[in-house]
């Protein structure tokens, strides 16, 4: 980032006994993914920026304009901000019609009544709606109701556009629509976006870059290929999909627990070892072979997961075993079996703790 | 969002029984005075020429305060429920003085402020040369001082029970709280004004004490159903039997025909 | 029920439905009569004629009543619910109430219907304003009122106030607000009197102390009290 | 979900012009009767034996006449937001028929039917000894036959405002309706119930025509502080003024201590 | 299903100008899962169930007890139905902790507030909110407060389960352990369940067999393999990721529009012709060699698609690719830009329509 960026902001709040402190710089035309557990503090960030909630700390300030610095005395409510939201809970406004929730926004800004809605009615078939334009909210299912969210948040053209789970309740194929459409839109608007989600599909083929959070604070940062390949905490490796565990390496072996694992890459000090699922193999016997880290664990649970099992593992380290079903069948496996684990060396990455 | 009913619903009795008897409450009166009601003078006493003025004039007061009480009163009850300031408390229970004040003791307290030597009246007066007492802005004054607090209330307990995230959403699509007050707050708590305005209204109609005492009684110009009604009693309790039933029958008929529609607004 | 107003204690308890106006007096002499009649009490319900004129006919226990006009009697007789015929107990005559100090400088009725003199009068249908009626008929004069009151007190109160600058109330009315009004007496008030009636009730629960308080009330300690509140005798005596 | 207050937020002109101006018309004859109050008599006024009979009185009725509204007004108010039945709309508009009905001739209308000589009341008084009229248990009927109005209409705009999915929800986890009403629909409606009974209470304070013709006025039985300053008003102007004053200070205080408590309770 | 099904409905409602109007049986232990996209009528069908929406026609009959048959006037009201339901919203009672809400059911159900108690107590422990017991709904955060609702339903131990998109706003780490969580009590209850979702994962990780809604009307039904193999529908296409096209067989050549693609099943008559986005390979100039199918085509998009870049084409037929990142880079592809596309044979299924 050469220029400075579009949004540059410390926020510090309270909500009851929860504390949020986090930074958030987010370039023009950028867009920026906040992942984080249920209650994490994203739609409270979100508030934030949005107005909704004062900081007490920090700073925020959105093209180059101070919106909200509590030591400066500056605040800017909501409704001069050039932000738009998509709420986590539609809030559509009962007593208008999908149309008019839509125009609301740009008549605010000033188009007169046809104008806003010629741009309203745009806007809904952009999200495929166009034929519900008449619709009041309670008319519409779950998934529309969200759709129309989106698009009266779209169109007051905002410079910091906030999305709370903007394509949670929408099912696949008019997800991958609207998806497509958003990235299309996110892609044309100069703006930065923020974009909370759980999802983390959406997040990587939306954003740029990721930001994760948890109990209010950031805990790791940066774009999808090195937030995926080292993930930095247990919610963040069960996202990605990843077995993680933190111990001290020295050279390729990195000791877990009672657990000594060698990795593919050379650290010193303290380090995290990751692995995926897949990787690791179950045997019924002490295996001999390639295989450097192997241990003996206890199977404490087995699901499906996709077209494979997924085996929970206790013992030394806890893990989770992607195997196939015919694997799974010979195996015999029941919560309480012994087994042994195998992780490739080849297949398990360690990085700086 | 729907309001489609479960088909062959059971009331329970446990409810069914006290609102039986609630409306009984509420009725058997009237049919004791339908009961008592000597049908055959009623055309003599509707041609009576001073009745159908008052009717008039009361509709037409009442409907007046009704809308004085609605411009001020639906800000004022915005201001105790969304605003905080210090003594709110106090302010929100000042609102209910005119309701426990007897409506004698309010005309003479609207005398005090209004009245021609009243703290404003006076000055009313020798500025512009209004007096209020003994006009029918005086009733619709009076009716609306009394009436005020039943919209006030009401509207209150509406948008306090109505979600403010709407306000909210609305703040960020770039509606500031006036915008938003008229475009989303009102829209939703509709059916808590329509309430209000109800029972102002119908407050506003039945008005006396406080008309009487501040507005006087002339007939055509200050004098309303219920002062005619009162005055009635003095000789003749049928004939108040009578009249009350014709304020009753209309305000009935104009309440029966407007409330589903708002109620059903939004 | 014990809260029932019946004969059981002593000399019995006297219930006597009084009109409003009476309040003062009949205070006064219910505690004297108690006095000179003791083990009796005297419970008074106090309330506008007509009203109680409605609540004897609808069947409250009451052992007298004593009315503000001879019209409220009537619905109370024609009933059937009096014992015997009623009498009259004292009168009341209209006066001119005006401000302390008089400054209209209101000397009869012809005054009133001087342009710029804002009257009060009450409304034809109760007492007061039958009586004022007669009053400004024998006295040939046309005025519009501001207001038509429904009683004496409402004319009195925008005197008071200083909302009108006369009103035709009763002497008593001015007599019990000397500290702020003054009475313009006219030649014409003696056409224009109001006789306050009282009765025995025939469902009397204790027609022997309603009685005795009709006697008593009409004795001559009674009438003093009576008059000094303003109450005129009634001419037969 | 969040009440979080936003901050400095400015309160439009717009809103606040008109919400001072309605506070100030109901405010203003409050400072008019502070004005002509002679503070000097008020210890004496006090200490008259009568006086705080009638406050004391006045008080208990309108407790027990708001609980019996409470009791009766929301079931019905109930039937009305929730069963759909014919001639609902007809019943909800006879429901504000005592409020236009003037309250003397609704205390006529009371004897009529519970009165010695009344539809109900001759049956009451033959089978059980139970007579109404001049009792205290009289002045908590007319109170609460003037103040039900006020509770159904607040209770059922509450109903009608509040989310019939909860009761669904309630429903599929096993509650019946009567359950579903009491545990579900109610704690939801609390502010609005809340509000209703706040009016129903400070109407019942307030009342005096139904109750000085059905109930007489009985000092220590039957006579509410309305009847003592109605009484005063007979002489003395002050006296009535101070007397108001007793009631509105303490109907104040308590809804002041009340209200925040309750409407902040869900 | 040689025992009869639990639950046998035939559900015909209606709703505004909305018809709906399925069958479904499921079977005792069995868990079905309600796909569709949205506003195709699977709120409505579960309101049916649990006697929200009185059926127009049609039956309901749940343990061989009618619940509702209108042309026998059998109507039971949902109070007294063995029915569970978690709300697409929550509707958590505002007024009541999160406790009292999970407890309220098991007190409906007899038993005593202290039991209840116990029982909602350790329901919330089951979805890992144990610590917020105490709460009120409003300092829930969303996907906390679909969680609370999630053991409100399941605390009343129902005969027939309604989930209406249970774990839609659950963060991906609390998801997994919820779906766990969820197939666990799945597995442990002899009812029926019928679970309304959005995400084919949920559905194939969850449900024994999906049913798939479409206008209010069952398009397609079956297990997972069978319906992931042969998408009857474009939604059901979309869903499980394959472009899927209509058109006439004979042997193993299938013709759609002026196409005639090659495949590897052999059929007769109306057919199916279904591939993923990724067996299509997209070249600059027509490719000599193996692939059969091959036709020239234009992109209309490009999108990011996971690591890979999904692009759509337009043409004969319109159909989605995959491509990596590095192919597009060396095709360098944009919108308007014309290419050929080719498809496997071996990769391509054909089947009856
Ligand atoms: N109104 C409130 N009062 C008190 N605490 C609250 C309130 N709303 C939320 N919280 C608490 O604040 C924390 C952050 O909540 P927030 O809604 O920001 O989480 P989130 O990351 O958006 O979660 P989710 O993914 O579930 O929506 C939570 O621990 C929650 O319990
Ligand atoms: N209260 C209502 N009145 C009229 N029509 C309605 C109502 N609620 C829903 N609809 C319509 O009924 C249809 C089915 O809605 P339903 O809520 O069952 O869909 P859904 O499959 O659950 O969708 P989603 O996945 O978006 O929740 C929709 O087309 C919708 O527009
Ligand atoms: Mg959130
Ligand atoms: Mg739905």
């Amino acid at each position: 980032m050469t220029t400075p960026p579009l949004l540059d902001a410390h926020l510090v709040a309270d909500r009851g006994a929860f504390h949020l402190d986090i930074r958030l710089r987010i370039a023009a035309g950028e867009v920026v993914a906040l992942l984080g557990p249920n209650g994490a503090g994203k739609t409270t960030a979100l508030r934030a920026l949005a107005g909704l909630h004062p900081l007490t700390a920090g700073h925020l300030t959105l093209a180059q304009v101070d919106l909200d610095r509590p030591d400066r005395r500056v605040w800017v409510p909501p409704e001069r901000r050039p932000v738009g939201v998509v709420f986590q809970d539609y809030l559509l406004f009962p007593h208008l019609s999908a149309l008019d929730n839509v125009a609301f926004g740009p008549r605010r800004h000033g188009a007169d009544r046809r104008t806003a809605r010629a741009r309203a009615g745009n806007w809904l078939d952009r999200v495929g709606l166009g034929g519900q334009a008449r619709h009041k909210p309670r008319q519409l299912s779950g998934g529309q109701a969200q759709r129309v969210a989106l698009a009266r948040a779209l169109a007051v053209e905002p410079t910091l556009l906030l999305l709370d789970e903007p394509l949670a309740a929408l099912d696949a194929r008019t997800r991958l629509d609207t998806r497509a459409e958003l990235q299309r839109h996110l892609g044309d608007h100069p703006g930065a976006t923020l974009l909370v989600t759980h999802d983390p599909l959406d997040a990587l083929v939306l954003a740029d870059r990721l930001v994760i959070v948890e109990h209010g604070r950031v805990v790791q940062e940066g774009d999808a290929a090195s937030v995926t390949a080292r993930p930095r905490t247990d919610y963040v490796a069960r996202l990605v999909g990843l077995n993680l565990h933190r111990g001290r390496a020295d050279g390729h072996r990195v000791t877990v627990g009672g657990l000594t694992l060698t990795a593919a890459d050379t650290v010193h000090g303290d380090a995290f070892v990751a692995f995926p699922p897949a990787a690791v193999a179950l045997h019924p016997v002490r295996p001999d072979g390639s295989p450097r880290n192997v241990w003996p664990a206890t199977v404490t649970g087995v699901q499906r997961h996709g077209d494979n099992l997924r085996v929970q593992l206790d013992g030394p380290v806890a893990v989770a075993a992607d195997v196939t079903p015919a694997a799974a069948a010979q195996l015999r496996l029941h919560p309480g079996q012994p087994v042994w684990a195998a992780v490739k060396a080849a297949e398990t990455r360690a990085y700086p703790a | 969002m729907t309001r489609t009913p479960r088909p062959r619903q059971r009331v329970p009795l446990a409810l069914l029984l006290p609102a039986g008897l609630g409306l009984l409450f509420l009725v058997l009166p009237l049919v004791g005075l339908l009961a008592g009601t000597p049908w055959s003078t009623l055309p003599r006493r509707l041609a009576q020429p001073g009745v159908l003025t008052a009717l008039r004039l009361s509709l037409e007061t009442a409907t007046l305060a009704m809308l004085l009480c609605v411009a001020l009163g639906i800000p004022l009850a915005w201001l105790l429920a969304r605003v905080r300031f210090p003594g709110r408390r106090l302010i929100r229970a000042l609102v209910t003085v005119p309701l426990v004040l007897p409506p004698v003791v309010g005309g003479v307290a609207l005398l005090l402020v209004f009245g021609r030597r009243g703290l404003l009246g006076s000055w009313l007066d020798a500025t512009f040369g209004v007096t209020l007492p003994f006009t029918t802005a005086g009733v619709v004054l009076a009716e609306a001082f009394v009436a005020m607090p039943f919209l006030v209330i009401a509207v209150e307990g509406a948008l306090r029970g109505a979600d403010p995230r709407y306000e909210e959403a609305a703040a960020t699509l770039g509606a500031g709280r006036w915008t938003t007050f008229t475009h989303v707050t009102l829209p939703l708590v509709a059916p808590g004004v329509a309430a209000g305005a109800v029972l102002c209204w119908a407050r506003a109609l039945g008005e006396f004490g406080a008309t009487i005492t501040f507005a006087g009684n002339y007939p055509g110009r200050t004098q309303t159903m219920p002062l005619a009604v009162y005055l009635a009693l003095e000789t003749d309790l049928q004939a108040a039997i009578v009249l009350s039933l014709i304020l009753l029958t209309v305000s009935v008929a104009i309440l029966a025909g407007l409330r589903d529609r708002w109620v059903s607004a939004p | 029920g014990g809260d029932e107003p019946t004969a059981q204690d002593g000399g019995g308890r006297v219930t006597v439905f009084a009109a409003a106006s009476l309040t003062e007096s009949f205070t006064t002499l219910g505690r004297d009569f108690e006095a000179a009649h003791p083990g009796t009490t005297v419970v008074f319900n106090f309330a506008g004629s007509s009203a109680l004129a409605t609540q004897i006919t609808q069947g409250a226990p009451a052992d007298v009543f004593a009315a503000a006009s001879p019209a409220t009697m009537k619905t109370v007789t024609d009933a059937g619910d009096a014992a015997g015929a009623p009498v009259t107990l004292v009168r009341n005559q209209l006066v001119i109430a005006v401000p302390k100090g008089n400054p209209h400088r209101i000397a009869g009725l012809a005054d009133l219907a001087r342009p710029g003199v804002k009257v009060a009068l009450c409304a034809e249908q109760v007492p007061c304003g039958a009586a004022a009626k007669m009053a400004l008929e024998a006295a040939a004069v046309k005025l519009t009122p501001a207001t038509l009151e429904q009683d004496v007190k409402g004319a009195l109160a925008k005197v008071k106030l200083g909302e009108v600058d006369a009103a035709l109330v009763y002497r008593t009315d001015v007599r019990a607000a000397a500290a702020e009004l003054d009475a313009v007496e006219f030649p014409e008030s003696t056409r224009a009197v109001n006789d306050y009636p009282i009765v025995v009730l025939k469902r009397a629960d204790n027609p022997a102390g309603a009685r005795a308080f009709v006697d008593y009330v009409r004795s001559a300690a009674g009438r003093t009290v009576l008059t000094a509140a303003g109450f005129q005798a009634p001419p037969d005596q």
